[in-house]
């Protein structure tokens, strides 16, 4: 079967980027994530904002793919927030003690100044 | 890739608790062959029904004897998805399988809905009895996905992105 | 009843596609079984991230080798379900138990969580080795419902009623 | 295991009974669902309102369950009348044709005067 897809939708403005991707986060769609991070940061914006409002479920490979991507927006001084994360998605980041490690906030309102 | 062979083989007891797993299961690998909320909701519901005729008629509901459904996706010469075949067997009475069909709707009254709801959401409906000493039916059902989803990609829209 | 043989066993090549199906299932069985929608998410993201495992370590990501999951209730002596067994099986690489252990978390870098959230979500996690010519490798894991249902029910909350 | 059971909230007010099932109505829950009906049926009240606000999913022994109950409550002088019926859910009724032999309106406060 080729590779599966999810819909990622990107927007630019001004020095931020905003990805949202919409659908569960797990093995057979992170890539689909992964490239749209990779491809956001290699501009280098000041600000990447992932919006997950539209993300009811994640696993160890979506988290995966966040931590990479925290790790090349810190290398390129991009500042990395994540939003809207729901309360499931919330707890495996809670079980992987790297709640203290991204910047969360409630809404893209507040990504914008986090 | 995985040509052979059964993609997914559900073996469950006829046990009416058990509907609710068989349904999600179906529901959420027919989403990710590219079939639509609404479509992927209409196989979970002729799966259903068809379990339920398996436990009330096939079974006089007992509620632990075996059942197994298994599931491929049906390709097109691009092995993109283009449908869903289900097929569920059991080790129950065997019938005429002309014996199973839908009463006449115009008459309210409960029950005998089933068949004709299967009949109705599922693009092929076959029951044969099951060949070999265990007895029991078979039933095969395909749907087909009316929106195909564009070239090289089996997810649900036009606006999906490609993988890295 | 039902109380001989396995309630649930699903076979499915190993490729992602499958995982949310696998994960629906369990989730919503889990849920029948009288487990919160907390304590079912958990059971699902658990055997999503074995699956995973079983998919990129022991099958180094081929999509068309099998994996078997089974379920059962666990159940008291009043016959009521007070949590949950499942097993995965593989053909796969067969590796030393021991070596199957999470990485220390204080360093922050992908990957390496999936055995340790299996462990912080399930009450028992056992890995050992198939026997049987075939190989493989084979994960029991329970979980028990932390909340139990009433007396003679196996719903999941305080103000269920009675059936017929 | 034991018959299986699901969360029915029955509420009277004055001759109307209201009865709020939750959760999906399939073979496992119809019979709690029908036990529900035939309670309330067997007070013979004015009017039967069946609010599905909770109900996602229902197979036809959900639907058989709605007949039984519609036919008690002609025989009884009783008006039942469904309410906040989901889109998955009326089309199961109109694949058995039968949204036209119920009446089905939008919400409570419509089925108070239905
Ligand atoms: N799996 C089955 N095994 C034996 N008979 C069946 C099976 N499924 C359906 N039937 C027959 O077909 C008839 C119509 O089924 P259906 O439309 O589901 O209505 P109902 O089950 O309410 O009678 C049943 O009454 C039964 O005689
Ligand atoms: N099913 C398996 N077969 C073989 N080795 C495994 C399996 N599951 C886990 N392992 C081993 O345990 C280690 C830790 O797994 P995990 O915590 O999921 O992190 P990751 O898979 O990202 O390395 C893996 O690196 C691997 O060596």
């Amino acid at each position: 079967m080729p590779e599966e897809t999810m819909r990622v939708v990107t927007q630019t403005e001004g020095g931020t980027v905003t990805i949202a991707p919409e659908g569960d986060v797990d093995l057979a769609r992170s890539p689909t994530l992964r490239a749209a991070l990779r491809q956001a940061l290699a501009a280098k914006p000041q600000r990447l904002v992932v919006d997950l409002t539209g993300v009811d479920y994640m696993d160890s490979s979506g988290v995966a793919t966040l931590v990479e991507a925290l790790q090349t927006a810190r290398r390129g001084s991009t500042r990395l927030v994540l939003c809207a994360m729901k309360e499931r998605v919330r707890s495996i980041f809670e079980i992987a003690r790297l709640d203290g490690v991204f910047t969360i906030v409630d809404s893209r309102e507040k990504a914008a100044t986090a | 890739m995985t040509s052979n062979g059964t993609h997914i083989r559900l073996q469950m007891v006829s046990d009416p608790t058990y509907l609710s797993g068989a349904r999600e299961l179906v529901s959420a690998v027919s989403r990710r062959l590219g079939f639509s909320e609404e479509g992927s909701g209409q196989i979970a519901l002729a799966v259903d029904e068809a379990l339920c005729n398996i436990i009330r008629h096939g079974y006089d509901r007992r509620r632990d004897r075996p059942i197994w459904l298994s599931l491929n996706p049906v390709h097109d010469e691009q092995n993109r998805a283009q449908g869903v075949t289900i097929v569920l067997e059991d080790e129950a009475r065997q019938v005429d399988p002309e014996q199973i069909r839908s009463r006449d709707l115009d008459e309210v009254r409960p029950g005998g809905l089933g068949v004709h709801i299967i009949r109705e959401v599922m693009d092929e409906v076959r029951y044969e009895r099951r060949p070999g000493a265990a007895g029991g039916m078979k039933l095969t059902m395909t749907k087909r996905i009316t929106q195909p989803a564009p070239a090289g990609e089996t997810g649900p829209g036009p606006c999906a992105r490609g993988g890295a």
